[in-house]
């Protein structure tokens, strides 16, 4: 961060406007990261006084090590089994991702949007999550849909909006909506489910249920009013809510520092709320799993909500309408100090005897070929380009529970 | 059968409300132990229990965004914005999310939310305790908006609106909730208990959405208005000596197109009346849809009385409410047209 | 004089600006070092200097409230907005603040604040990146709301629309930042260099506000129109092969009424063409506008084209978007009554 | 705080909804405030990293302890004149309130609000600041205007709406404007001044000046969103800002516990922003100049914000339109631990030796008379009652710097 020129006067003031430490061309420094080493963190118990874990906020929950071990009190002591699922989700997301990204640059449909380098924030939460939780995500969790099992094809007919696709033509590609999956229709406009999921977690207590709410949100949206308004009513209501910033480090071009992670990291934002904070590394599958578990059986115990910074990073451009080599060193993606999700994944269970790169190949390929069977079937449906789309009817459907009168008029007047 | 005020009926209606659906739940600021700084929600969480109706945060914007994730889960949330000024805040959560929530998600989620708000001016309230908000709402797809003008219409459209599945923007005349107004500041306050519409039957009934009612049948003019300027204009019309058709909208949208049509076909004028300010106020768009469907019918142009193109100012606030003298005048004008 | 396109323009109407004013800066999100998502703001964080062109944190509200202190204390903010369809979460900011500021402190405290922002169809974005919010703030007493049509005007608007002394909501529609568009989609697109109104001063000169133009002279019908539409309306008055004469608004409030009542009075129709949503749409107070003011001259109904009552649906774009078809029809409709 | 009905499910969530010790008729309890003793708080040096002190938002600085004394490094050595300065303006403020509060019960205006008990907030604080720094205030904040000198005649035809009204009949009563005086326009909207303050402080650094912006905002208002754009914006651009959180224990009739008081004091959302935050005693004129001091140095240093959480109480009702018997204990005053700010300065006063209960009573006749004689200086002029108010020009002027055609046509529809 640079601050502005020496002002002129002495004494006088000067407007601090907060730069990243490298621009295109600059080199790397991730010097701001607050790293804490794989197992070092203390684990409290789920019921523990929130004001004796504040400095949780500040530390880094990290479970694999740089030699693929897991570490510590966090080491979730996952099955082989989860790890693998965990890790098949992960790789289908980015095979999916990958697909979609180029049917886009095909001209096939408008946008697309990647998670690629966060798929753990997604996928590992997913499997900590029961599935009648339910999920308010961001258009960067598409990781959750695909761990808990949501058709690729519909997705992908979503994403192409075509005839078959579930949300009829009216939403943009990656804002899915699942309600049997437990995933709430994404809105365009950020920050708005934040505090919507409050309102879910504490009609959950309402009913006397059992079943929490987890949102997510982007280090960049933590600065709307609704990042306050979840914050402040799941500390008052007690609500059983997970409350996730996903800190990819930019927000289209902007670094996370414009959002207010200068001199205090996310998730101590929760801490003055009365509520836990947990930091924790993104890329560390383990460490997410571990650190969302906790969260969840805290939540489940009555005892209100917690907020989860994952620490993570932003590995390709903002959507295919950016070009994040602009504003950031094109080297910062593999420079990140965290490494890739998948890859650390995938080594730990090499190291733990349970994988190896061949399988890892097989895998990928499979995959590959899952997505783009699938992707011929969605495509052989119709893309956005083809023109094969839901019916206009559908257009004037769903704005009111029974169609008024003018637009009953409108309907008539475009001939349908 | 009794006689209600019209906060009294509101509160009668979530009363029916909280008994009949255990999904239905209150919240805003200051409605639960105090029961409302209009008392509208008086005794409802001492029947009904602290969970049923409570108090929340001082953030428009975080109540309906909790709403909106309550009806999810499929409770029934009606919500209160303490004064219409202030529902800006949440402007965002309702525009983008509560009125777009069923389409955009092609039914799987829907915001069955009723936000219910004192709204208007007469009250020497000033900038930020008088505004009429309405068209903000009307220019939404999404939104039904409704209107009461008299304690039986507000009990049976609060039940209607609760009951409805689609989310809607319930404003409430703040100036008449504890009696009919014609805009005679200078005289003495008549209570409801003399008007027929205070009788209110003490369980559930439902006045339904869509449908205007004809406040008074005439044959030179039709007047279009909603909450208190109907009374303004009941009065206007006999000060006038004009024997005007007074239609009482009630739910200004999705608009009784009918009722309109049908009337101002029968007159051949048209005055609409309303306290927002003018330019771009929902009058706009009830002149819009008249003139397009009766034009061959208008024998005169339709006016609109409405509040000035100002904030609403607090010494001046005969002046600036559009009264029966400003509605009358409007009435001989459209007459001699 | 040199060719430029509406993002050009925009640029170095911001460039003079900022060089001939030390008290102007801009800030939105992602306007900084990267010059805004529509590059509207490149390259003046390099010239003029870090803290006169910054990106902010992501909260409209935010951005809003910090420029009413900075217009406090003298300073002329630019706000952008990243996409139109995201001011709802400043709206109390807006409405209340910067719209009431000068009247409610009787003239001590003033926001000349300018927020751009870009709005409107065409570019397939779906519900949350093709909204025209214009109808939102033509409501709100104490705001200007500007919406240019061409790079020329782009320019000379936003220059006058940030040395006015007034909150000025500067509309950009994205859909012709880069070429005129005329609504035929399935045609090849045709850039600014081809359109006489892309030849643009360098340096510094003013469009005033609340001055319309004439975008076509005509008789039998006059179309009211700004922004895209201007060009929509345009191929569309040809195909039809009505003489229209085509009035750009270019400030909507407060509208140039004598241009408008001038050519309806000529014309004795009128046709009315937004892209947003119709009912309450600023169409339906041009409609009453129109009908109050030309009641005697008028020959048909006025016609009102637009934005169907339903969010804007991504896989729908050509059928929502009010282009040069349902224009010409409505053309040919009035003429024919 | 009483939790709901012990669930019919086991473990079963439930919802909390919050309620205050003490309703009605019970016993009062303010067993929930966190109190330290007089002196007790360490104070750091202004250049102090925020880190360093987040315990202080966990602590309240007190100055006077029992016996009048003042205490500990917090202790500012005021001179006395300045003390009996102080004293005077929150004497003067209250006789206002009770002269205003009985014209508004007898009809001359419509609405009124008082700021009893919360004195020492506004007047301490003004007397910390420099003329020229500008205050964002809400409507309970009168004594900032009062201890900066703005005529209380203008005032008063501000709350009467009469012809001389210096905001001529626009504004309610209490929403003054006077920016010859540093204060800004108070608008009705809550907690919107918040970010505006921050924006003037920004604007300030911005031309290199030495301004400082200060603001205040209610308990119950933090919950706005405003209040974290606020914080967010001071962060990010290091603004020169004081936000003062004026913790009165309620919001109309909720208490501060619906606000978000329950499990971290409000001072405590500072910390999670990388802001500094000072806890005190709101009720303590010393330790609330102290305070602001510390802050209002550290802003001019050009080290950024600081928040102020004090801790006071709202004597009366909320206006008069409020009868808060209906929802507190009547004696909930009265037994505020944290006493009244006018008779602990008088009595320290008293015991340094500078003071007397004569010259107290003295002193207070003599404002009483002098808020009497202006008063019937204002109503001579006109009372909302009499009617002789601005021109109704007045109403169509200043919605723009230039009257628009529409506007004008307005005003010659009234006939004006
Ligand atoms: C209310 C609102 N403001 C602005 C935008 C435009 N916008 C879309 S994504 C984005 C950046 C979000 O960054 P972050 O929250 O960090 O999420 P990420 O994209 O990194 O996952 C912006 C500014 C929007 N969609 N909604
Ligand atoms: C945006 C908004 N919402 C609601 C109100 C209504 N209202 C006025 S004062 C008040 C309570 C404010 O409490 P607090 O912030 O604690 O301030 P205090 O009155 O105690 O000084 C409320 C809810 C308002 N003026 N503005
Ligand atoms: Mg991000
Ligand atoms: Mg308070």
């Amino acid at each position: 961060m640079t601050s502005s020129p020496h002002p002129l006067r002495p004494n006088a003031l000067s407007l601090r406007i907060p730069e990243p430490k490298a621009r295109p061309g600059e080199k790397l420094d991730f010097g701001n990261l607050r790293l804490s080493a794989a197992g070092e963190v203390a684990r409290p118990p789920v019921d523990i006084d929130h004001t004796e874990i504040r400095d949780l906020a500040y530390r880094l929950i990290r479970v694999l090590d740089d030699d693929d071990r897991a570490l510590g009190p966090w080491a979730p002591g996952l099955s082989v089994e989860a790890l693998k699922r965990g890790l098949r989700s992960m790789m289908l997301t980015r095979a999916f991702d990958e697909r979609m990204y180029r049917a886009q640059r095909q001209g096939k449909t408008s946008f697309y949007m990647k998670c690629r380098g966060e798929e753990a924030v997604a996928v590992a939460q997913a499997e900590a999550l029961s599935p009648d939780d339910m999920c308010f995500p961001t258009y960067r969790q598409q990781g959750l849909l695909i761990a808990r099992g949501y058709p690729l094809l519909e997705m992908m007919n979503q994403v192409l909006s075509n005839e078959q696709d579930p949300l009829k033509g009216r939403q943009l590609p990656v804002l899915y909506s699942a309600r049997e999956f437990g995933f709430f229709s994404i809105s365009g406009n950020l920050g708005t489910q934040f505090s919507q999921a409050v309102g879910w977690a504490m009609a959950s207590a309402f009913k006397n249920d059992r079943r929490v709410a987890s949102a997510w949100i982007g280090d960049g949206s933590t600065a709307e009013g609704d990042f306050h308004h979840a914050l402040t009513f799941a500390s008052v209501y007690r609500a059983p809510a997970i409350l996730n910033v996903v800190n990819n480090q930019w927000a289209i071009s902007s670094f996370h520092g414009i959002a207010g992670d200068n001199d205090s990291p996310f998730a101590s934002r929760a801490t003055g709320y009365g509520l836990p904070a947990l930091r924790v590394d993104g890329n560390d599958f383990l460490a997410v799993y571990a650190a969302t578990r906790w969260a969840v059986d805290r939540a489940r115990a009555n005892l209100g909500a917690t907020l989860i910074e994952h620490v993570t990073y932003r590995a390709e451009g903002h959507s295919t309408s950016d070009d994040p080599s602009q504003y950031r060193p094109v080297e910062e993606a593999a420079g990140w100090p965290l490494g890739d999700p998948v890859a650390r994944l995938s080594r730990h269970l090499i190291a733990i005897g349970e994988w190896s790169d061949d399988a890892h190949a097989a895998l990928e390929k499979e995959l590959v070929e899952l997505v783009r069977a699938t992707a011929r079937q969605s495509e052989a449906i119709g893309t956005l380009a083809t023109g094969s789309k839901p019916s206009v009817r559908e257009m004037f459907e769903d704005v009111f529970k029974e169609m008024p009168w003018h637009i009953r008029e409108q309907r008539q007047e475009l001939g349908i | 059968m009794a006689t209600m005020n019209m906060i009294q009926a509101l509160n009668s209606a979530m009363d029916v409300l909280l008994t009949r659906d255990p999904n239905v739940l209150i919240f805003g600021e200051d409605v639960g132990f105090f029961g409302g700084v209009f008392r509208a929600t008086e005794g409802l969480q001492k029947k009904h229990g602290l969970e049923r109706c409570f108090d929340t945060p001082i953030a428009e914007a975080g109540l309906i965004g909790i709403s909106v994730g309550m009806a999810a889960y499929g409770l029934r949330p009606i919500v209160e914005i303490q004064f219409a000024d202030y529902i800006y805040p949440a402007y965002d959560q309702i525009v983008s999310e509560v009125a777009r929530l069923r389409y955009r998600s092609a039914g799987q989620f829907t915001a069955p939310i009723t936000i219910r708000s004192p709204y208007g001016g007469g009250i020497f309230g000033g900038q930020t305790h008088s505004q009429s908000v309405e068209a903000l709402f009307t220019h939404v797809a999404g939104l039904k908006v409704v209107i009461p003008s008299n304690p039986y219409d507000a009990k049976g459209l609060l039940i209607a609106s609760v009951e409805e599945d689609d989310p809607v923007v319930f404003l409430e005349p703040k100036r008449i909730y504890n009696g009919p107004f014609d805009g005679h500041h200078d005289r003495p306050v008549s209570p409801w208990s003399k008007h027929p519409a205070s009788e209110v039957p003490d369980g559930h009934y439902r006045v339904p959405l869509g449908k205007a009612a004809v406040a008074r049948e005439g044959s030179d003019v039709t007047v279009l208005a909603y909450g208190t300027m109907v009374h303004v204009v009941l009065a206007a019309v006999e000060e006038a000596g004009v024997d005007a058709e007074v239609i009482d909208l009630r739910t200004l949208w999705p608009v009784d197109i009918e009722a309109i049509t049908g009337s101002v076909r029968k007159t051949g004028r048209c005055v609409i009346v309303h306290e927002a300010t003018r330019t771009s106020g929902f009058g706009a768009e009830l002149s819009a849809l008249v003139q397009e469907r009766c034009f061959y019918h208008l024998e005169a142009p339709i006016l609109r009385v409405a509040g000035w193109d100002t904030p609403y100012p607090h010494a001046f606030e005969w002046e600036y409410f559009p009264g029966p003298a400003r509605v009358a005048a409007a009435l001989k004008r459209t007459m001699e047209a």
